[in-house]
């Protein structure tokens, strides 16, 4: 029978590697479909890790919100757009080594910042949800509907403006297609559409023949 | 068994990476968007464990915030993409610099 | 019987509201409307000055002094607008109204037609109301105001012709010649008022003995009299408005303003009210004996050294112009040996003769359709004898020949500088001596050459032309016409030009006899003139004085009328006899007459350094200091040095996204990094 | 009403340019009229001031006072003295004045320009009502606006680089005054006046506050040598703000000397009033020499208004030498008052110089010297007025000109005699610049054909030259009614100069 604290130490490690190696490739790949899709990948590794750690609503939402939703958006643009992806990778190499230096340096520094070896101690103990008697997403949810409810609320409010303003930006007036006009429909008079002409019963000899009622178009 | 230093320093190495690759994709704005979303996530799980591991509801209600905010920047974001895209045909951003003094 | 403010008033607005019936509606009443109105206005004010001055005289009525009403009042500091009325100004108020009102009447032919004729009756009749205003004053703001009034009319007169541009220069110079005499004029009000700590002047003379033993500080060591910077504080106002040596220069130019105004304003009334001033502050000038000198020193510096210009010139009214200067420095030199009754006296019957004189000239002007030269004059007695007989009489009383006016006031003021012995009366005597011999020079060849010898003009005529080369439009024409040549034949003006030559003759004839006695040694002026007692020059000449035909009789065995004598004889023999000595005496005395000729560089000088000078200083100022110190290095300079600095930093914002997402990084980098170090 | 007469004189204009600006420019002859009415209802109601105010007792009248920001306990405060009322009424009748010259000159936007014109009478009265530190200074700032708008819209070709020097000036010179507020504020705890008044402080606060206002107050007037923008902005502005400018905005400057400087560093500003009558006399002469070069009509009169406010400090500053060094309070009074009238009076003199010009400009569209000449010949009544105003402006007795020289030449004659010397010097270079601009303008032959084709003035000019001429003489035969208003006021001033606060 293997450990289960082992177990999770494995799983983290696995699932902490197709993390870093997903990582890795969004921003290395040359196609933008493929780091679209192994920033997908990303995405569920690092749920799977949440899952380690007993976030299970995060963890869920993370892959239906932002996987199902906002990284199926980020395929759609790049699908949609005709990019030239040649052009855009110019400098790739030129930078890397630069891009690689500060990331190094960066990573070393927070790492001697945070103090890795101090956390080491810290290890997970009970779930404060099962201590609460209740599952995450009610601990969660109880936080979030009482405590932060204010907030809640201004980030639906953040969530709605941007759809609105994603629309607006994209939403654009085509000319040359034909619509439906409802109010103007409804605004026209019956003497805007027919007007009655009179004229003489009998005509003329010489004059061309005339319709007996001009409509307007 | 897992320390909160796993996740922190996973935490660090996305984040970096993120940042390498804001760097190195200079140019694409896909990309780079794609990058700050990966730092995101670098910061929700240092949220996520931290609220583990200290036993704070806090930090979970925090990426909750994040992943909304988030959701609604890269939507527009997107929209903005787009929108520059149909109007100049590049997503270069290098050619991206009208406001340029 | 006390006089009654409304008569006062009356006496002072008459001629104003002329003025502005006549200037706002000009168009409306037309020309007659125009000189009726204010003929009428100096009529009523004319006969009630007479009423005034009869009042003073012989009626018994105490001098008035009273405020009409608050001009301000702060603190123990008040000013106000009021009549001080006595025996000076009600014979001021005499001469300027009568004055004026003969010159209202010769302006009816002068300017008969001359587009601005309702506009010139309006400025004469607003000059009479300035002219009553500075007079009838009872303290310092509202002499000041008559003062400046007074400027700006004879500014606004003087370039009467705004179309000539020698006019307007002349009135532009005249106006700031004034201001600079007016500048320190305001600055002796500014010391009676920290002196005395009043501007009435009753209250100033009452306290003017406590001005003894005070002192003003120029600096930390010097202190000078006070009563001697008052008074030549104030004497500068009267160098300026009264035209003496050194502000003399803008006289000569004012005569570019039209004749009745240079009979009016710059002979008669406007330049004397200087002289009038400092016999008014009479109480303040005997104070001070240094004051005095300069005084002296400066008016007879003034009566022979402008004379002799006048011996040179061949404009007939620059001829009387300067006489006037030159006839001013004696009213001043009578002022600077105490004898202000002289000065004032002499201020009547100049008044008169000059008035005369500028009217006569101002008549030949006429005749010779406005050629002034009398180089293209000569035998114009036949043509006009009135004029001709007229200015004989202010000729012969402004040489002094005994019995005319002249003589009276200008022999007295002689007798007075050889009595006093004041610093500088030695020089007074030797200047006004010389002076009586000058003028007699000028004035004699002035009148043989108008009035006598050969014409020296010729009469073209040209019916066809007659009208369009009329007098009209005589300021326009004035450079096209041949010097000399006449359309028609010189006549005598009309009875509006020549009653006021007569009525301005009688006077001159005629004044002196029958008030000398009174006004000089019968202490006529009571308390108006203070004199001290050791100064009373007046009063030593009045011991002997026993009547005036035996004055008169006296006078023809004097040193004065000697040398009138021998430049009446000079002149006699050069200009009716043998004209071409003139011109040998010339080039003789080549240098001296270019020296007189040019006016001693005086006007060059002036208009070199005050003129040039300024606009030069004024240009440094702009160019140097305005918009290359402020403009060009502490405002441009300072906007275009952050222009700098900023166009450098702005490299920095390059607008590349990554170039700030580096630049946030490395900071971040940078940060993190010196904790590190700080922390181990 | 009179409860809050103050406070309906500063509004109400500003509440009238709603109306006006609603008015559109479809509507130009609309928003004239209104404007007008209300430019009239506010004098009219400035009129009530006269009856209202109480000259005899001086001292801070018709009082409101309302919490403003209780956090800072910044209050809503307003009251007027003798000063004020004078300064409003000017602010009041100029206003009508200005509307009515900008009738048919302004084509553009006119419903615009009326209601900036409307909206910068309230806030100036404002400024002169104020008795809490930061309204003051709340009215002061806002000030700047609508003129930025004025010069900025209908401004000359250079109105871009003119607005930003105005404004970057005014700006940064009340900026110190700011911050001199704020040190105050930590001191006294509330921004009151009169609280501040009595408020002791060292001789070394006083100075570094005594700079603080003095730079902000010696923009505004301008004194040399931070007058630069004056001209500038002058050149650049339509008549109606020139007119405005110089005719209030200046003496906003010469005001907070009076309110700021004087009560509450009267140590520190007699220290250094040896400073200030150095730079006014400064102002009287070497801008006069500069004025008299000048080829631009409207920078010369900017120019002479420069040397014109030096004797508004003047006045103000000798008042210290007569009253600390001689004790002379009447003389420092008569020196006071004197700056006093000097204000009043070139805010009509100045006004009216610039209306003339305005005059001239919409007839022939230039403003330099040499292209004039002659005018007199085709403009007689036009003439008039421009040399009558000429006249004021060199200080000829009889007009409101002379008055407040006169009166300050008087006082600073009591204080050192050298002071009245150069003060005086203005007589000769003001007449010297003035005239010679009448020489070149108005006198002379017709120049060209330009002069040829002009038109004398019509009603509406004459209107508004008309009444600034009638004020002109009013005070310059007639000034104690306009000195009695301010007297008590002057007087407690000269009391609070004596006091010592070190």
């Amino acid at each position: 029978m293997i450990d289960p604290q082992v177990f999770q130490l494995v799983c983290f490690y696995a699932f902490a590697a197709v993390t870093v190696l997903a990582a890795l490739s969004v921003v290395t790949l040359r196609n933008s479909v493929h780091a679209v899709l192994a920033l997908v990948l990303t995405f569920f590794s690092t749920a799977c890790l949440w899952l380690l750690a007993e976030a299970e609503f995060l963890a869920i939402a993370l892959i239906v919100v932002y996987v199902g939703a906002v990284m199926v958006l980020f395929l759609f643009v790049v699908m949609m757009l005709d990019i030239d992806q040649e052009q855009l990778r110019e400098g790739f190499m030129k930078y890397l080594p630069v891009g690689l230096i500060v990331a190094v340096v960066m990573l070393v520094e927070m790492l001697c910042l945070i103090g890795v070896r101090a956390m080491n101690a810290q290890t997970m103990g009970q779930n404060p949800a099962t201590a609460a008697g209740v599952s995450n997403t009610a601990w969660l949810g109880q936080a979030l509907y009482t405590q932060y409810l204010l907030p809640f609320e201004v980030a639906a409010l953040i969530l709605t403006v941007g759809v609105v303003a994603a629309v607006a930006l994209t939403l654009r007036q085509r000319t040359g297609v034909r619509h439906q006009q409802a109010s103007e429909q409804v605004a026209v008079n019956a003497r805007d559409r027919v007007r009655i002409v009179k004229m003489a019963a009998e005509r003329p000899a010489d004059s061309q023949p005339a319709p007996a009622q001009e409509t307007k178009p | 068994m897992i320390t909160l230093s796993h996740y922190i320093v996973l935490g660090a190495i996305l984040f970096c990476i993120s940042v390498a690759g804001l760097f190195i994709n200079r140019k694409n704005v896909i990309v780079l968007l794609m990058a700050i979303e990966l730092m995101l996530l670098a910061v929700n799980i240092n949220f996520v464990a931290f609220s583990r591991f200290n036993h704070d509801v806090a930090g979970q209600v925090f990426v909750f915030f994040i992943l909304t905010v988030a959701a609604a920047e890269s939507a527009i974001g997107l929209a903005i993409l787009v929108l520059l895209f149909r109007n100049r045909s590049t997503v270069n951003v290098a050619e991206i610099d009208s406001m340029k003094g | 019987m006390e006089l009654s403010s409304s008569i006062l008033l009356t006496i002072a607005l008459a001629p104003l509201v002329g003025c502005l019936l006549a200037g706002f509606l000009g168009k409306q009443i037309g020309r007659v409307g125009a000189h009726s109105v204010t003929i009428l206005g100096l009529l009523i004010s004319c006969g009630l000055s007479f009423y005034v001055l009869y009042q003073i005289t012989a009626g018994g009525a105490p001098v008035y002094n009273h405020n009409l009403y608050t001009w301000f009042e702060i603190g123990k500091y008040t000013a106000s607008v009021g009549f001080l009325i006595d025996r000076l100004t009600a014979m001021m108020m005499v001469v300027v109204t009568f004055v004026s009102l003969l010159v209202h009447v010769y302006t009816i032919g002068y300017m008969a037609d001359d587009d601005g004729y309702q506009r010139f009756f309006s400025y004469i009749s607003l000059f009479t109301f300035s002219m009553l205003m500075l007079v009838m004053s009872n303290n310092f703001v509202q002499l000041f105001f008559g003062w400046e009034a007074v400027g700006l009319v004879s500014y606004l007169l003087i370039g009467f012709w705004y179309k000539r541009p020698t006019a307007i220069f002349a009135n532009l110079k005249a106006f700031l010649v004034n201001r600079v005499g007016d500048f320190g004029f305001l600055l002796g009000i500014g010391a009676i008022l920290y002196f005395l700590g009043t501007l009435d002047y009753a209250t100033a003379f009452a306290a003017a003995p406590t001005l003894a033993g005070k002192t003003l500080a120029i600096t930390q060591n010097v202190h000078w009299d006070a009563a001697t910077v008052i008074c030549i504080l104030l004497f500068i106002g009267a160098m300026g408005k009264s035209a003496q040596v050194p502000l003399h220069v803008w006289l000569p130019d004012s005569m570019e303003g039209p004749t009745p105004i240079s009979a009016l304003i710059h002979a008669a009334t406007m330049v004397t009210a200087g002289i009038f001033m400092v016999a008014r502050m009479s109480p303040l000038y005997e104070l001070s004996e240094s004051a005095l000198s300069f005084v002296l020193v400066i008016g007879a510096t003034g009566a022979l050294f402008t004379g002799l210009i006048g011996i040179v010139q061949n404009d007939i009214k620059r001829v009387v112009a300067y006489s006037t200067l030159s006839q001013l420095g004696y009213m001043t030199v009578a002022l600077g040996v105490s004898a202000y009754a002289g000065a004032v006296f002499h201020l009547m019957t100049h008044a008169f003769f000059k008035a005369l004189l500028f009217l006569g000239a101002g008549s030949v002007i006429i005749a010779m359709h406005h050629e002034q030269d009398m180089r293209y004059m000569g035998g114009l007695r036949k043509y006009m004898p009135i004029t001709w007989i007229t200015m004989w009489v202010g000729s012969l009383a402004l040489c002094g020949v005994p019995f005319f006016s002249g003589f009276y006031s200008k022999d007295s003021i002689i007798d007075a500088v050889h009595e006093s012995h004041r610093w500088g009366s030695g020089y007074a005597y030797f200047c006004v001596v010389v002076g009586a011999f000058v003028t007699a020079t000028y004035t004699f060849r002035q009148m043989y050459m108008t009035f006598h010898g050969k014409e020296r003009f010729k009469v073209v005529e040209h019916h066809g032309h007659h009208d369009a080369h009329g007098h009209d439009d005589h300021h326009d024409d004035h450079g096209h016409h041949e010097p000399g040549v006449l359309h028609h034949a010189p006549k005598e003006s009309p009875w509006v030009v020549t009653l006021p030559l007569i009525l301005l003759a009688i006077p001159s004839l005629l004044v002196g006899f029958f008030t000398v006695q009174p006004m000089l040694f019968g202490n006529w002026f009571g308390g108006a003139v203070h004199v001290s007692e050791a100064n009373n020059v007046l009063g030593e000449i009045g011991k002997e004085f026993d009547g005036s035909l035996a004055m008169a009789l006296h006078g023809f065995a004097q040193l004065p009328f000697i040398l009138v004598l021998v430049a009446f004889l000079i002149t006699t023999y050069i200009y009716l006899f043998n004209p071409s000595v003139a011109d040998k005496i010339k080039t003789a005395l080549k240098p001296i007459w270019v020296i007189l000729d040019r006016k001693y560089w005086v006007d060059n000088i002036y208009f070199a350094v005050f003129a040039r000078g300024g606009v030069a200083l004024g240009r440094m100022f702009w160019k140097g200091g305005d918009a290359a110190v402020i403009d060009g290095v502490l405002i441009d300079g300072s906007a275009s040095t952050i222009q700098r600095i900023a166009s450098g930093v702005r490299r920095l914002q390059s607008g590349y996204l990554y170039h700030y997402a580096f630049a946030m990084i490395l900071g971040l980098i940078l940060l993190m990094g010196g904790y590190l170090l700080v922390r181990q | 009403m009179f409860n809050h007469l103050l406070s309906l004189l500063i509004w109400l204009p500003v509440a009238g340019a709603v109306p006006v600006l609603l008015a559109g420019s479809d509507r130009p002859n609309l928003a004239r009229w209104l404007s007008l009415l209300v430019a009239i209802l506010t004098f009219a109601v400035s009129l009530f001031l006269i009856p209202q105010y109480n000259g005899d007792t001086g001292g801070m009248q018709l009082a409101e006072s309302h919490v403003w920001i209780a956090a800072l306990n910044v209050h809503y405060a307003l009251a007027v003295d003798g000063i004020s009322v004078a300064l409003i009424l000017l602010t009041t009748f100029v206003g009508i004045l200005v509307i009515i010259g900008a009738w048919e000159v302004i084509q553009d936007k006119p419903h615009q320009y009326m209601a900036a014109m409307l909206v910068l009478e309230g806030l100036m009265i404002g400024v002169f009502c104020a008795t809490d530190a930061l309204l003051f200074y709340v009215f002061f700032e806002a000030m700047l606006i609508p003129m930025f708008i004025l010069i900025g819209i209908w401004g000359g070709p250079r109105r871009v680089y003119a607005t930003l020097k105005f404004f970057i000036y005014t700006f940064m010179g009340s900026i110190f005054m700011l911050i001199g507020l704020i040190y105050l504020y930590l001191k006294a705890g509330t921004f009151d006046l009169h609280t501040l008044a009595t408020l002791p402080l060292t001789l070394q606060e006083q100075s570094w506050l005594f700079f603080a206002f003095l730079i902000a107050f010696a923009v505004k007037v301008p004194m040399v040598p931070v007058h630069t923008w004056l001209p500038d902005a002058h050149v650049e502005a339509p008549t109606g703000g020139s007119v405005v400018l110089a005719a209030v905005m200046l003496k906003i400057g010469g005001y907070g000397f009076l309110r700021f400087s004087l009560p509450i560093v009267p140590d520190a500003s007699a220290h250094f009033a040896w400073l200030v009558i150095l730079l006014s006399l400064i102002a009287v002469v070497y801008i006069g020499y500069v004025a008299l070069v000048q080829e631009d009509m409207k920078k010369l009169v900017a120019y002479s208004s420069v040397a014109h406010m030096g004797f508004v400090t003047l006045g103000i500053f000798i008042a210290f030498m007569l009253v600390r060094e001689q004790g002379n309070t009447d003389a420092a009074r008569l020196g006071m008052q004197g700056a006093m009238v000097q204000m009043i009076s070139h805010g009509f003199v100045s006004g009216a110089m610039f209306s003339c010009i305005g005059v001239l400009y919409d007839r022939m569209h230039t403003r330099l010297i040499k292209d004039y000449g002659g005018v007199i010949n085709v403009m007689p009544w036009f003439g008039f007025f421009y040399v009558l105003f000429a006249m004021a402006n060199c200080g000829l007795p009889g007009t409101s000109g002379f008055v407040g020289e006169f009166m300050v030449i008087l006082a600073s004659f009591s204080a050192n005699p050298w002071i009245a010397l150069f003060a005086a010097f203005t007589l000769i270079i003001g007449a010297a610049y003035t005239l010679w601009l009448v020489k070149r303008v108005l006198w002379g032959e017709v120049t060209n054909s330009h002069v040829a084709e002009m038109k004398d003035i019509n009603g509406r000019e004459t209107l508004v030259l008309g009444a600034f001429a009638a004020l002109v003489l009013i005070i310059g035969v007639w000034p104690e009614p306009l000195t009695h208003l301010m007297d008590s006021s002057v007087t407690q001033l000269v009391q609070l100069l004596a006091i010592h606060k070190v």
